[in-house]
């Protein structure tokens, strides 16, 4: 199963989930409108027709959809200062909320904005100025020079440098992980996938995963999960070493 | 009145009425009643009552031009009835169709006042390069100075053919953003249902 | 008449020539007849009978709106009576200083020589079309022919009336930028290296 060529049939759109990357990286596909739930239920849907489990498309699928929310989530909440992994989850619900709700208000007014030009549908002016009238000379009185010497140092004024912290803080590298796994494995042929992050950030636990499907993914490893909620195992796969290009790849659009 | 009474209909209203009309239909844009009284040289209050007298000769229904109080000032434009003919005119109308991007960029420009594209990428989630240009190339919104003086992201703002194109006499006809969309209580328990699922 | 007789007095006539004064109001230049008839959609002959009652009722003395036949058509203008008032209209605004777009985009324009509207968007991070158009009009800059790389974009250099705006006997008198650098092309560099830097 190829989960780029999964098909989609959304309000925003309806085509092939590689189309939906494509222009939603291009800009030409606002995200703020995609109902990523509606991609993960066709996806799922596509899944339960299936006798098989495949685990690369659901590797594959896990990551592009993740990265597909992260840019959803940090367009939806811009606010860079506002830290919502320092907030209690009643605190960070309430933040969410807030926002959602500032969100969504916008949206109104360019609704509100919409009605309003199609009522003025029928209301024509002129816009430029009429056809016998004077011409109107702009006139300007005397300027300093030094106002240009002063418009041209302001734009020569580096700009404060992009905060990356709150970056940094939620998302680690994913490579940072694979070379850990890859470290341990080299020392002892298996571990156990959660007393090796138990001590970690929810966040980097979840990196952490997606580390280990990657690796899962590049068929070094194997996984073993004896139950829903058992401790995931894993152990050092076949030797192959095609996993390299690939995680600079996502590395990139993880960042 | 306080003037002397004229046999001769030489109405002084009526003669400050033509010259209004005179600078209405000479100007290109909205003038309001001090500009109007700066170039007719005469006193606001009695530009005001000329104002009236034209608003009621050029009223829809009865006039095809008509005098709209819009974007702070008076202005002529079509009587509606006469839009299938004055479309006819304009092969591209200037105030037609914007796309959704344009209109929630105009929204955020309208509401917030002045602010710059990361602002408004940030609200909207998207890049918000394109959407600008356009509604600058439309005379919808303009540039107005840079965040925080130097070096920092050129501001944006909407212009007065903004509220024209919108029929608006001025922002603050804007519906108040507290009425629109606030259902915060409704999210808000949305997500607290979705908290309570969620294995800890 | 190949409309239905109605028993209200909207006599047809009437109301082509409110619809012709509607034209004629939001158009920003002459209007011939087939150009009126088309937009109305109705008969040339049945316009110049419009025209006709319209004229009459837009002339000067009677109204300050004047309706006149030119080379090209059909326009409005202003009353003759309200001449000096138009003037002062178009004269008054002696703008005192130029606006944050056109103060960066003259500076760029004097400090670096000649360049495009592509350099000047460059180093101020915005399209530059508008603010170069606003410089044109009032005859700040012009244009300087084209550039012989990047697809022949027009070049624009600051004029003589930049200089006496200014105060300045020529560029040579502009204040001093050593801080920026030694020459046109290090201020150049510098200014792009910095635009990159700055948030989209």
């Amino acid at each position: 199963m190829v989960v780029r060529e999964l098909e989609l049939d959304l309000d925003a759109f309806e085509g092939p989930f590689d189309l939906l990357l494509t222009l939603v990286l291009k800009e030409e596909l606002d995200l703020a409108e995609v109902d990523v739930a509606g991609v993960v239920l066709a996806f799922v849907e596509r899944l339960t027709h299936r006798d098989e489990l495949d685990l690369d498309a659901c590797g594959e699928f896990l990551v592009l959809v993740s990265a597909l929310l992260e840019l959803k989530a940090r367009g939806l909440f811009p606010d860079e200062d506002a830290e919502l992994a320092d907030l209690e989850p009643e605190e960070a619900a309430e933040e969410l909320a807030r926002r959602l709700a500032a969100y969504r208000r916008m949206k109104e007014a360019a609704t509100w904005l919409a009605e309003r030009l199609e009522a003025e549908r029928d209301r024509f002016f002129r816009v430029g100025p009429a056809p016998l009238a004077p011409r109107a000379e702009p006139r300007l009185a005397p300027q300093e020079p030094a106002q240009l010497a002063a418009a041209l140092r302001a734009l020569a004024v580096e700009p404060p440098p992009v905060s990356l912290r709150h970056m940094a803080l939620r998302f680690p590298p994913v490579a940072q992980f694979l070379e850990r796994f890859r470290a341990i494995l080299r020392r002892r042929r298996r571990f156990d996938f959660d007393v090796e992050v138990g001590a970690l950030s929810r966040v980097e636990q979840a990196v952490a995963f997606l580390a280990l499907l990657e690796l899962r993914k590049a068929d070094e490893i194997t996984i073993a999960q004896a139950a829903p909620f058992a401790p995931i195992r894993v152990a050092s796969g076949e030797e192959r070493s095609s996993g390299d290009e690939r995680r600079a790849e996502w590395t990139v659009h993880s960042a | 009145m306080d003037r002397p009474l004229r046999l001769i209909a030489t109405n002084p209203v009526d003669r400050l009425a033509r010259t209004v009309e005179a600078l209405l239909v000479v100007a290109s844009q909205p003038l309001d009643v001090a500009e109007l009284a700066a170039a007719a040289d005469d006193e606001p209050e009695r530009v005001e009552t000329a104002l009236g007298l034209l608003a009621e000769r050029y009223r829809e229904g009865r006039s095809g031009v008509v005098l709209e109080r819009v974007a702070g000032g008076w202005a002529f434009r079509a009587a509606r009835e006469a839009a299938d003919a004055c479309a006819r005119l304009f092969e591209r109308p200037v105030q037609r169709g914007l796309s959704g991007a344009a209109l929630e960029t105009l929204a955020i420009v309208a509401y917030l006042g002045p602010c710059t594209r990361p602002d408004i990428a940030r609200i909207r989630g998207v890049a918000a390069d394109s959407a600008v240009a356009g509604l600058v190339e439309r005379g919808l919104i303009a540039e107005a100075g840079r965040d925080d003086a130097a070096g920092g992201a050129v501001r944006y703002r909407t212009t007065p053919l903004f509220e024209r194109v919108f029929g608006l006499e001025s922002l603050s006809e804007l519906p108040r953003l507290d009425d629109l969309g606030g259902d915060a209580d409704e999210i808000r328990e949305r997500l607290h249902a979705v908290a309570e699922k969620r294995p800890a």
